[in-house]
């Protein structure tokens, strides 16, 4: 039982920037726009977040800067994806390029350096006597609770509300929404930027709760598996919540693994969760084959009012 | 206070180097149906979609109820009532009618369960004081053209459209399909809704039509009241020239089978059973027209015949040679020849240039490539001829086929596809957006492809055309032959029936098949 | 087209034989003329003798807070006390980009130290095409003409670490996590585990391998499972104090390894084996200007001020920093020898034989756990 | 500076009405034919100049730090040859991954397919160790080959028979083949006598490939260049090029034509992921000389810059894998006065990001609004 609670709780710590991330690109590719930046916004807005806090020691404004430095990059991935129309595909990958960069470029000089910081918990004490519940969300830090609040009022947002039927709209069929007077530029900007913002916490939990240095490619890949898992997570919020803590589970095993000294190298251990994707997917791809694929239609297809074929 | 409800006054648009719309003047009284009549081409789409904000203007005015608008987006169009039913319907078909029909709604942002119970039996009880019924809560691409019409009609009207717009409503309808639109758009006259119709078919526009705006070439020709004209009159003002009466098929004596199908059963893209034990035969000399609305079953066949799906059961002989599981090399090889349904997408590459275009099928031939290395020069010189022979109209033979014209595409692919010199030739919707020239050219190549001795199975949802040009006209519904009539026996009433799925032809369907 | 396929070819045809017949004369021409310059240059300023060119190699960043960190201290003190300013480059990899940048620096630099194991092979080939360079590959063990090596007894500091750890810990149970299974890794902990033995017999060692020299987040993701399996001193031999920082919130006695990083973890903070490399590196730049160096293979320990131990965290009680200090005296006079027997790996097989101690080579090339690690070295 | 000036002035006109104090107007035309030398050169300056505004911004002056970056990647001909190295492994990967965007397959596996090359060419030293010594390099090379191209054909399969998005599998599987990667090297084939450090054994002189003059420089850029050429010509000339243009231009008019799309997808992702393959056997077999962990510093991503800013051209590869090839090595360069070496990276994200806007822009064009007349 203990051996679960902990792993638990290191799953939901390793989970929760995979989540933010996860959530950020749902946002993203719902209104028809594929981010391949994520890996960049989530190290801009960890180098932002570790500059920031170190200047001000200010959490509150720290959070601001990691949500306004990762909006500017979506602002970019935006223009160039909408009012541009260009391959979203290599416009994201050329983020991913800048930001790395660019984030390795601004931290040169606080490399290394410890964040002095300590993240507020949230007590529940009533949750206590609960037996499993009570010990892993009894003292979670904000961040975390702030992820799991994020992912379930997206969930409402996405289909209990207008904007939300808006956002389904435009990512499925831009023309229809735009005949219907739904804004398809301002709907995709807004959430091209709100779900950059979202891979900008990311990165800020990586550095404020998950591992206060700030490093060269800190996010070490995080960014790429979140993308996989937005298709794993079927662009639904709360299966994304659950895909994130299992691959943050899974993270988390690798290195009790070794303390296990069992016979199988860690490493394939790693590799379950790239391998299990794949064959998930695989297995959805052929259980569907029949029916239409339920991405939105519009992913990676820029609008243009006026085209003419 | 003005009777006008729209008024569009010196409008201009252009596409790159195409004048889509020259000073065009066009207005429309309170109340009234006004039919805006024109060949494909003429202008009459881009008209329309600049009253309903999808292209902006490059010049020239609108007023709406005699108030100056500028419209620059379709949220703006809708603001002033203006409401459009669309050729090819603005619905996403993921959602729901419902969903469809309150999208860019922007009041009551919370949707829970009440408001969604509400909002049904209101949508509900509105559609049907129109008589529009369908199906509230099922996905649109679960739903019939007809039921989706309804659908967008009902979409415009509860937005408060006091002016509707109906682009080429009944393209996607059968004949009693679009009695009933006829009847609802009645109805909503009743109502005093102000309707404008865009078509290109004569009888519609003496059916319903108030008044009558002609346009040709993307200029405005005339502006006649319904009473004061005849189908013979505007026939002429739309095309510029007498439009001839009807073909005089030459009559042939058919030859021998090329084709012969007999209890042929495919499955569709989503599992569902797309043809259902269909059976007929193709001759010589003859073209075997197929009637019906779109989504019954046509697109499979072609494609089974094709080779690019397999059929699950059933026979299919070919120049008495026993067909299993072709692949689509095998079946050009053999002598069929394919005119895709939409050109542009399946037909030909946009991108590449007319050479590269008119290899398509005949690529791997040895005139074409000798040891995997395609014989530049002589395929330069064989394009240069074929475009020649077809009068397909180009500047020059490496820009891309997308800056062409529709017709001159469709004679390209028409050219690569005889060139072939077919045994059977498998047409969809060939005349499909081109304007009387250019679908006279293609009824024309038809007609010499049955002379020459090759076998036409035209599939086309314009009635009209099947009729003119079969030999033979199957009707399919629901994947499922449900009649065949000779070419003298063709009522079009009756067709009109079938097509419906309303009665059951019950005659020879094929003659049996013999292998020997 | 083809036109400018040909120019390219006859370009790139060009560029080729230039290489081939360039890269030797360079190297030498451009070492004179960059030499004569200097000494045109330098002979206006300063006295008659011509100051080196130095430069460094880093693994990771100076911010790292440790390895990297030391070195770059080092090299502040090699700059202060010539009056030069040496040059570095950071986060090179321990591949053939590392080829490529010592044998750049070696173009215009006369001592290059080359900071990482990886580094050898590297720094053996460009040692070899540039023989009027002299390069100073830290903790490996190939050495030519010019070529020297220096590695610090980092295991003195580690065992005297590894006393604290064993009289800190209450429940016996020590975590530590290690960068590669490298010998150097490997026998200092053997040395803590000895250390924390020999207080505490019943202690032991498990011992998680991050595979990286300098990476926060991975280093505490290792820290974070051997805390999970309710270690309460945890040591790690990494760049980072990620470990530290990971123990501190759990309020578990930390140590790293390096450099003194009290500032990360100030109530949990025990100590730290400290390399300090700053009066070796002034010696070697200081006997180059003499002309007197040599290449050796260097391993100095406390004696030689090449190893320290940091000063304690504020928290840790007087008795074992007593006993601590204690020890160290013994190892600095040379009374007292880590590795002498009897001393059992971890299947509890005598390797070091009662009375013996073990040689410089053996201790260099360690590849076996001490009785009480609990850990693999894989496919050992 | 004129390029971005047009950027801003195109968004605010896109968004609002022609008419008014405006009389010009930004008309999108997605058919319109554009210089294909000026655009990529333009917006590479235009990405310096971005860059520039960053480092004057640190305090330090730009044209020195990009004197730098030239000097040391092109400045001598130790310069040269560094670059031409570093460009090889990018120019086989970008050809590879080149060839598969022609035909609209998004492979980014191309690192994966690289390591698994470099794991392939090392089995062979591994498995085989007293063959006779010519015989290696052959061996190695086709064992590359053959493990590249299988990893691609494992990114090709789902695509083709399960409907699996290839740019998931070819991500995934890099992760897959780094963590291979790293299990061969910490374990079965580490180097005995390598003092547990993760690296297979040295070659043996057999096993390298000869190198040109006194420098790294090694056969691989000849293996390279004659893959380039091979490419152009079966891309323009053969049968085969011809059914990829094909299917790149319209995969559905491609199916109605005969070919068999799926075949082409795996034979395409074959080759693409053979190509990285091959680029992974010559970088341990002509510059790394083992097999050792981090094998590839990013080749296969890089190599989709490379590929793009080519516009896909094979051809056009060669120079850019140079200049991109030149920027990372004149990277390291710039460290020495101060700055990290991921100024490289920025600048090749800025580059690629101008480039892709510059290309769309480039079809935008400015006409007098009629409407004012």
């Amino acid at each position: 039982m203990d051996t679960a609670i902990i792993l638990m709780s290191a799953a939901i710590s390793a989970g929760t920037p995979l989540l933010f991330a996860v959530l950020g690109g749902i946002l993203n590719e719902k209104v028809g726009v594929i981010n391949l930046g994520t890996e960049g916004i989530m190290l801009i807005g960890a180098v932002t977040s570790c500059i920031v806090f170190l200047q001000t020691e200010n959490l509150f404004l720290t959070f601001l800067a990691a949500l306004l430095a990762s909006a500017g990059l979506g602002l970019i991935h935006a223009f160039v994806c909408i009012s541009l129309r260009a391959n979203q595909i290599v416009s994201g990958l050329a983020i991913t390029l800048f930001g790395t960069g660019f984030s390795a470029y601004l931290g040169k000089s606080v490399a290394g350096s410890a964040l002095p910081v300590s993240v507020p918990k949230i007590e529940l004490s009533w949750l206590e006597p609960i037996p499993f519940i009570g010990r892993v969300f009894g003292n979670l830090d904000i961040f975390s609770w702030l992820c799991i609040f994020v992912a379930i009022v997206m969930y409402f947002y996405m289909y209990k509300t207008s904007w939300g039927l808006h956002l389904k709209a435009v990512g499925d069929s831009p023309s229809t929404s735009d005949v219907m007077g739904v804004s398809v530029d301002g709907y995709r900007y807004f959430h091209v930027i709100l779900g950059s913002m979202l891979m900008g916490l990311s990165g800020f939990y990586l550095i404020m709760v998950y591992s206060p240095n700030w490093i060269e490619g800190m996010t070490a890949g995080r960014g790429w598996i979140a993308i996989a898992l937005i298709i794993f997570a079927r662009w639904n919020p709360l299966y994304a919540l659950a895909c994130a803590y299992f691959f943050g589970g899974l993270d988390a095993l690798g290195f009790r693994f070794q303390l296990l000294e069992v016979a199988i190298p860690s490493y394939f251990l790693k590799m379950i969760p790239y391998i299990a994707t794949i064959i998930v997917l695989m297995f959805v791809g052929w259980k569907n084959r029949h029916k239409p694929p339920i991405e939105p239609k519009a992913l990676g297809v820029p609008y243009f009012r006026e085209q003419r074929f | 206070m003005t009777t006008y409800a729209v008024e569009m006054q010196g409008i201009v648009k252009t596409f790159g180097e195409v004048v889509a719309c020259n000073h065009v003047n066009f207005s429309v009284k309170k109340g009234e149906i006004h039919a805006l009549l024109g060949e494909n081409g003429a202008g009459k789409s881009t008209i329309m979609s600049m009253l309903s904000g999808i292209y902006k203007a490059d010049s020239g005015s609108i007023s709406i109820h005699g108030h100056t608008s500028r419209i620059r987006s379709p949220k703006e169009s809708m603001e002033l009532g203006i409401g459009m039913v669309h050729q090819n319907f603005r619905l996403v078909p993921t959602l729901t009618a419902i969903e469809n029909i309150i999208l860019g709604e922007k009041k009551d942002v919370w949707r829970g369960a009440s408001w969604r119970a509400r909002k049904e039996e209101e949508i509900a009880i509105f559609a049907n004081n129109y008589g529009l019924i369908f199906p509230m809560n099922v996905p649109i691409w679960h739903l019939s053209v007809g039921e989706q019409q309804r659908v967008e009609i009902v979409k415009t009207l509860y937005r408060g459209a006091d002016i509707i717009i109906f682009d080429e409503p009944t393209s996607v309808l059968t004949p009693g399909e679009a009695d009933q639109l006829f009847e609802t758009m009645k109805e909503l006259k009743r109502n005093g809704k102000t309707m404008i119709i865009t078509t290109h078919k004569l009888k519609e526009v003496m059916t319903v039509a108030d008044e009558i705006s002609v346009m040709r070439k993307g200029e405005m020709i005339a502006h006649i009241k319904r009473e004061d004209t005849t189908m013979q009159e505007l026939a002429q003002l739309m095309v510029g020239r007498d439009l001839s009466q009807g073909f005089e098929l030459p009559s042939i004596e058919n030859g021998k089978r090329i084709l012969i199908v007999e209890d042929l059963l495919v499955k569709g893209e989503q599992g569902m059973t797309a043809l259902n034990k269909i059976g007929f035969t193709i001759h010589e000399h003859e073209i075997v027209g197929v009637a019906g609305v779109a989504g019954n079953g046509q697109k499979e066949l072609a494609e089974a015949l094709t080779g690019l799906i397999h059929w699950q059961d059933g026979t299919v002989i070919l120049n008495k040679e026993l067909l299993s599981k072709p692949s689509v090399q095998s079946l050009i090889d053999k002598g069929i020849a394919h005119i895709p349904e939409n050109r542009m997408k399946s037909g030909l590459a946009g991108d590449l240039g007319i050479v590269d275009n008119l290899l398509f099928k005949t690529y791997r031939n040895k005139e074409r490539t000798k040891f995997s290395l395609l014989q530049k020069k002589k395929n330069q010189k064989w394009a240069k001829e074929l475009i020649e022979k077809f009068d397909v109209r180009t500047p020059d033979l490496h820009s891309p086929v997308k800056q062409l014209s529709g017709g001159n595409q469709q004679k390209l692919l028409f050219a690569r596809e005889i060139d072939q010199e077919p045994k059977l030739i498998i047409a969809l919707h060939p005349t499909q957006g081109l304007d009387v020239g250019a679908t006279e050219a293609v009824h024309n190549m038809l007609i010499k492809l049955r002379a020459t001795g090759s076998g036409v199975l035209l599939i086309s949802e314009d009635l009209d055309e099947v009729m003119q040009l079969s030999d033979k006209i199957l009707v399919i519904y629901n994947g499922q032959i449900q009649g065949v009539l000779s070419r003298d026996a063709a009522d079009k009433d009756e067709i009109g029936q079938l097509m419906a799925g309303l009665e059951v032809r019950k005659e020879p369907i094929y003659e049996s098949a013999n292998l020997h | 087209m083809k036109k400018v396929l040909g120019i390219f070819m006859i370009l790139l045809l060009f560029m080729l034989a230039a290489c081939s017949q360039g890269t030797t004369k360079t190297s030498e021409s451009a070492k004179t003329e960059e030499k004569s310059e200097e000494t045109t240059g330098e002979a206006t300023e300063t006295e008659e003798k011509e100051l080196p060119k130095v430069a460094f190699v880093y693994i990771g960043v100076p911010g790292d807070g440790g390895w990297t960190y030391e070195h770059d201290q080092a090299r502040k003190l090699v700059d202060e006390t010539f009056g030069i300013t040496s040059t570095t480059v950071e986060n090179v990899p321990e591949g053939p980009d590392a080829e490529r940048v010592i044998e750049e620096l070696a173009q215009d630099h006369d001592i290059i130290f080359t900071t990482s194991f990886g580094y050898m092979d590297p720094t053996f080939n460009v040692a070899q095409k540039y023989p009027e360079v002299l390069f100073m590959h830290a903790t490996g063990y190939k050495t030519a003409e010019n070529m020297g090596t220096y590695q610090g007894r980092g295991y003195q500091p580690a065992y005297l670490a590894g006393i604290a750890a064993g009289m800190l810990s209450l429940n016996n149970k020590i975590g530590y996590v290690g960068a590669f299974p490298l010998p150097e890794v490997i026998y200092t902990i053997n040395a803590f585990t000895l250390g924390a033995q020999s207080v505490n017999p019943d202690a032991e060692v498990s011992v998680v391998w991050s595979n990286t020299w300098f990476d926060p987040t991975t280093e505490r993701q290792a820290a974070v499972s051997l805390l999970d399996q309710g270690v309460d001193v945890l040591a790690n031999y990494q760049d980072s104090p990620a470990g530290i920082q990971a123990a501190a919130e759990r309020g578990v006695w930390g140590m790293g390894n390096d450099s003194d990083m009290n500032e990360y973890a100030p109530e949990t903070y025990v100590t730290n084996p400290i390399l300090n490399w700053g009066p070796y590196y002034v010696d070697v730049v200081q006997s180059v200007i003499d002309e007197t160096w040599k290449s050796e293979a260097v391993f100095y320990g406390f004696k030689e001020g090449m190893v320290e131990l940091a000063p304690f965290g504020k928290n840790v009680p007087q008795e074992v920093q007593d006993a601590v200090e204690a020890k160290k005296k013994e190892i600095v006079d040379g009374t007292f020898d880590i590795f002498k027997g009897p001393i059992y790996d971890q299947a509890g097989n005598i390797k070091i034989n009662d009375g013996e101690t073990l040689a410089d080579p053996d201790i260099l090339s360690m590849n076996w756990f001490v009785k009480g690690v609990k850990g693999t070295i894989p496919a050992e | 500076m004129s390029q971005r000036t047009s950027i801003e002035q195109a968004t605010v006109e896109i968004k609002t009405s022609n008419k008014g104090v405006f009389p010009y107007r930004f008309e999108y035309n997605p058919h319109k034919k554009t210089n294909s030398f000026i655009v990529p050169i333009v917006s590479t300056i235009v990405a310096l100049i971005l860059c520039a505004i960053f480092i004057v911004i640190n305090g330090m002056n730009p044209l020195t730090v990009y004197g730098k970056m030239v000097q040391g990647a092109f400045g001598s001909s130790f310069g040269i040859s560094e670059t031409l190295l570093k460009a090889t492994p990018l120019l086989l990967c970008a050809l590879g991954v080149g060839i598969a965007y022609r035909i609209s397959i998004w492979n980014i596996g191309a690192e994966g397919q690289f390591i698994l090359g470099a794991i392939g060419a090392t089995a062979v030293t591994i498995f085989l160790p007293n063959l006779p010594g010519p015989l290696y390099i052959p061996l190695m090379v086709v064992a590359g080959i053959i493990f590249g191209g299988l990893w691609g054909l494992f990114t090709a399969i789902p695509r083709t028979y399960f409907r699996v998005n290839e740019l998931i599998t070819s991500l995934m599987l890099n992760y897959v083949a780094l963590l291979l990667l790293d299990y061969l090297v910490f374990e079965p084939w580490r180097d005995p006598e390598g003092f547990n450090f993760p690296g297979t054994p040295l070659f043996t002189p057999f096993q390298m490939l000869a190198t040109i003059g006194g420098t790294r420089l090694n056969q691989g850029l000849i293996i390279a260049v004659v893959a380039v050429s091979v490419f152009t010509f079966l891309l323009a000339k053969t049968k085969w090029g011809y059914e990829l243009r094909l299917l790149g231009a319209n995969p559905t008019a491609a199916a109605y034509s005969g070919i068999k799309v799926n075949k082409h997808i795996l034979l395409v992702m074959m080759i693409s992921g053979g190509l990285a393959g091959l680029a992974g056997s010559i970088e341990v077999s002509g510059v790394a000389h083992r097999l050792m962990y981090g094998i590839s510093p990013g080749y296969g991503y890089t190599a989709i810059i490379v590929a793009w800013l080519a516009k896909l051209n094979p051809f056009a590869m060669i120079f850019t894998s140079i200049f991109i090839g030149g920027l990372i090595v004149g990277g390291y360069s710039v460290q020495t006065i101060g700055l990290p070496s991921s100024m490289s990276l920025m600048l090749q994200g800025a580059i690629l990001l101008c480039l892709i806007a510059g290309e769309m822009l480039s079809k935008f064009r400015l006409r007098k609004a009629t409407g004012e007349e």
